[in-house]
């Protein structure tokens, strides 16, 4: 496995309105690395998770990638893949239309079409009902789809268990398994453990700022 | 030499940027702006409502003029005050610039206000109702609401910092479009213009109003300068409360 | 077909495919125009004559209500179901991608409005000669208050009650349309040169189309964060 | 204090206080009223007599339409955050609590209306015999408004773009009262009898408030299922 | 423990447009009993919850509470406490006005204040902020809040360890250990597994209907 690191956080530290959220955050990740942020309602994973993803920028420190400071150019995004609370899936198309249009903003993976990726995420008896007559967990399931559609390096995602039945998340195992194989790097938050070993554990609570 | 200056003003900008400095400096100006501003508008007023002669036309209605014009130039002026602190804040993401423009927002929309309300009494004795739709007035009008969209925007974000990122972007689209806006108010008056009504140039006022009429415009400018100052500093209080020497005001 | 060619296309494609399916996406601002006219004989008098005087200026304040009622739901929807940050995060350029979005809101609404006007100015009694600058005027006009109104649906992605709060930042900037595009009919109606208001109007609709996309993908960035 | 006594006013006081909060929440229709009102001038004519012609109509449709803009919100803000579902299974008489949130919509829209309406007037040269008819009509056509548009917002509250829908739906049902309404303050203008034409929309009013919120019960508990 | 059944499933059916989910579904739940619903996604389990609050209506068969078939009267009402996957929390407010106006809808406990119920529910810190700046797990034991306040004997709950960290996890444990002592019932769906004793599985999946 690669020596450099990827991601590098260096020094990170979030305020919001002047209010200090964490601080000292500094970690380096190499290719094939899986990583959990784990920590107590409220201190700060999601915001984390959106700060890798650009949306929103730290208040000190900074975020590189391949040794350059990311700031939402296309290069990052590109080697990116996103999933947060909202699955982001029109509930009013089919799972294989939702599928189409991610195609259209995002760079597909050789070898793998919406129908196998549809398959592969456990929804082949509803590829092609609207999305606002499923449940919850097959919601989840089709915004997990993109994941095995997608040609992206560096996975964030924002507690993918939700929802999950237990299926689904030994297939999300074996999906990671693949992916950190193949040189890419997640980072999830969850409050529940995965089963596959090696995940690097990040808690997010020793890195609250003091005055909090 | 024009890197040293260039290193100068952003050295002085950054000074200037914080709140802290912002504060403390305009403390010891308040009280100076304060007497001047107080004694220009008590000297214009005396001297305009008490020793200008009497309008031939209007009699003694036209003395709101002392009032309503300083009003209304400032509530335009605002305007562009508010947009510049705003394309400031966003270019040199400086923290008071944003400040500066959240404060100007209702100071302006007041004195818009204001100018629509003296316009509205001087136009019973001038033109018989309180209200026509002539192109200055309704220019004024739409000035006001694009207060109140700024306004309204500020208020409804939860978080600060993008409450004023968003009023920043909405005051420079807003300047980009006035004189658009402006010049097709003009352009629609013109094409309807009622013969019934006139608004005649500043050009025929006598000079022994404009004197007392140009203290007031400096009175109210200066007073301009003070409630901003004021609004501001309210402003940086609510933001920086948690600061150690905000703390350290009150003890 | 390789997806870099089809990104804009790709998010026009999904809009009207959901505005399709949703089947009401295209009807409502068509009959919200075609109802609010309809209120003006009722609420104002019944008299030809008085109507076609008042017809070119009814039809076009009309017709900016229906657009920006459809707006909030311009980036709002695709927020609430989390795809608009899909949108963002996406490595093209956000602003054509805004822009697929802008011409997505034009043919659902400003397109059947303008299609539908003269039967409006028919119901209202518009003298003939008024039809062209209508029907030209509304086309361009509908189409600055879609680019105009994104960059307000930007700005208001994330809060609450955006809808009214919408109409408050828009609706200044829709006046300059409004003056232009009435006024042209108006003109034509009274058998003067109305081309070079319309070309007013052209000029204007070019500024904005050049400009406001770039507003509307920076005022979305800041929106997103409520 | 038991809570039995306070279930409505406690609806009443959360309603209105995440008004407050939102803070927009009642100054917006009152902006969308009196932004509406100067695009007429700006499109139709700003000729004062041309416009004390129009103006009774004018108000009335505005009001009608800023009304129904804050409609839509009514149920639907509840309905995305659950707080919908706690009402319905709250053991309290549903209409009454649906009659609460009427009165808040009311209170938010409504009123801040009619009291702002004797000002356009002003702007739109109504003559000085119109402004009586004018506030009470407004004060009790408003009501009605929120009394039945409160019907097409519990019909159309889990549909994905309801907004254009409801207005579809609630407009007919209002025409009566826009059309009492419109033709008092236009009766009063031109000195003739408008008492009887109020005493109708006095009726109509009874009516709704009678039948309303029952009918907006019943409506929500079949919305809510999409 | 009472023996006589106060929620009784009987030969309860469902099916959405004539598409049958589940069939022959019979259970009898006596005070003090905790029941799970689990399932793979998409089995029912949200529909079941739902069909128990009156929101939807079985296709066949019936509920009965106390022994009477549940019809959405005041009666059963008063004594059900729903949650679903929405907080039904108004974002505009706090979470101390948020109870409260719970408390207009719904009978309180005795013994109870907001103040004590929100410490419960782990929020101390932030009872008086806006609930839309709070974090996802916060919101949900906003949410949560309301079971120490509410007086009711049926809790229906829908994933209500969505979001949690442990330590909230812990403490809603201990909660349903308290309402099953008092004579409550709890029916919940969750795919993950409570550490708390006897608690009674409905393996949703067995009743799948036949033609699916
Ligand atoms: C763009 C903002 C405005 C500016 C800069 C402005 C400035 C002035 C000035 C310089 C005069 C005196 C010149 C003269 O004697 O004609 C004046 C007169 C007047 N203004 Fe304004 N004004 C503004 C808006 C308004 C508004 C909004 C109203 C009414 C609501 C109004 C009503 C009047 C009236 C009634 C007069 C006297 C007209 C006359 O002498 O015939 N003005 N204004
Ligand atoms: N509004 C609807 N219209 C039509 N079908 C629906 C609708 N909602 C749900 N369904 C279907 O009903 C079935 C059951 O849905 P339900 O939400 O009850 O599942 P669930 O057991 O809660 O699943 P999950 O574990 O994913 O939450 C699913 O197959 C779903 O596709
Ligand atoms: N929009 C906002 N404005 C102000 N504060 C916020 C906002 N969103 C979140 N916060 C605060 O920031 C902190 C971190 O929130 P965040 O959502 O990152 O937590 P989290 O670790 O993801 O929690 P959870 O496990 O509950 O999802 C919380 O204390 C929350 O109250
Ligand atoms: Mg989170
Ligand atoms: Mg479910």
């Amino acid at each position: 496995m690669a020596t450099t690191p990827l991601l590098e956080l260096q020094n990170l530290a979030f305020e919001r309105d002047d209010w200090p959220l964490f601080e000292s955050l500094s970690i380096a990740l190499c290719a094939g690395d899986v990583m959990q942020i784990s920590g107590p309602n409220g201190c700060g994973k999601t915001t984390l998770l959106h700060i890798l993803t650009t949306l929103h920028s730290p208040s000190y420190g900074s975020v590189l990638w391949r040794g350059e400071a990311i700031n939402g150019s296309a290069i990052y995004l590109a080697e990116l893949a996103f999933i947060g609370h909202q699955p982001g899936v029109k509930l009013a198309l089919t799972a294989r239309e939702n599928m189409r249009w991610c195609l259209g903003l995002f760079a597909p993976r050789k070898n793998i079409t919406i129908d196998t990726a549809l398959d592969s995420a456990g929804l082949n008896t509803c590829k092609d009902v609207p999305c606002s007559t499923l449940s919850a967990g097959q919601l989840r399931r089709v915004a997990l789809a993109a994941l095995y559609l997608r040609d992206a390096t560096l996975w964030l995602l924002d507690e993918p268990l939700t929802a999950l039945d237990s299926d689904a998340i030994a297939d999300l195992e074996s999906l990671f398994e693949t992916h950190r194989r193949a040189g890419g790097i997640i980072v999830f938050s969850s409050h529940q453990a995965l089963s596959i070993d090696g995940v690097r554990n990040l808690a997010l609570a020793e890195f609250t700022a003091k005055v909090h | 030499m024009w890197q040293s200056i260039l290193k100068f003003i952003q050295k002085w900008f950054h000074r200037f940027g914080s709140p802290r400095w912002f504060y403390q400096t305009t403390g010891k100006w308040l009280p100076y702006l304060a007497v001047i501003s107080v004694g220009l508008l008590v000297l214009g007023s005396i001297w305009g409502l008490g020793f200008a002669p009497q309008d031939a036309r209007q009699g003694n209605s036209y003395r709101i003029i002392f009032i309503h014009v300083p009003i209304s130039v400032l509530a335009m002026i605002g305007y562009y005050v508010m947009a510049a602190a705003g394309a400031v804040a966003l270019i040199w993401k400086i923290k008071i610039a944003n400040m500066v423009m959240v404060s100007a927002a209702p100071l302006g929309a007041a004195l818009t206000f204001l100018a629509l309300l003296t316009g509205s009494i001087w136009g019973k004795p001038t033109w018989g109702t309180y209200w026509v739709w002539d192109a200055r007035i309704t220019s004024m009008l739409i000035l006001f609401f694009l207060y109140l969209g700024v306004i309204a925007l500020n208020q409804a974000f939860t978080s600060r910092d993008t409450a004023y990122k968003a009023c920043a972007i909405l005051s420079l689209v807003g300047t980009v479009n006035i004189p658009i806006i402006y010049k097709s108010v003009d352009w629609w008056y013109t094409l309807h213009q009622p013969a019934t009504i006139k608004l005649t140039g500043a050009s025929s006022i006598h000079p022994d109003m404009l004197k007392p009429l140009i203290v007031m415009i400096l009175g109210f400018y200066c007073f301009y300068a003070l409630v901003l100052m004021l609004n501001t500093r309210t402003e940086i209080l609510a933001r920086e409360w948690r600061s150690s020497w905000v703390r350290g005001l009150s003890q | 077909m390789h997806p870099t060619n089809n990104s804009h296309t790709g998010i026009l494609q999904r809009d009207l495919l959901v505005a399709i399916r949703q089947g009401s996406d295209f009807l409502n601002p068509l009959l919200f125009f075609v109802m609010t006219t309809t209120l003006v004989p009722l609420a104002v008098s019944p008299s030809p004559s008085q109507l076609a005087v008042i017809a070119p200026g009814m039809i076009w304040i009309t017709a900016l209500l229906a657009t920006l009622l459809a707006l909030d739901g311009i980036f709002k929807d695709d927020l609430a179901d989390g795809s608009l940050l899909q949108i963002i995060l996406s490595p093209k350029s956000l602003w054509s991608l805004v822009l697929a979005k802008v011409i997505a809101h034009w043919l659902k609404t400003g397109l059947p409005i303008t299609l539908m006007a003269p039967l409006l100015g028919m119901m209202l009694s518009l003298p003939g000669e008024g039809y062209i600058p209508l029907v030209t005027g509304l086309a361009v006009g509908t189409a600055c208050f879609s680019l105009i109104g994104a960059v307000g649906a930007a700005l208001t992605v994330a809060l609450q009650r955006g809808g009214v709060l919408l109409s408050l930042v828009v609706m200044p900037l829709y006046f300059p349309v409004l003056i232009f595009g009435a006024s042209s009919v108006q003109r034509a109606v009274q058998g003067l040169e109305y081309l070079p208001v319309l070309a007013m109007l052209g000029a204007f609709f070019t500024f904005t189309l050049l400009t406001g996309p770039f507003a509307a993908a920076a005022a979305l960035r800041v929106g997103i964060n409520g």
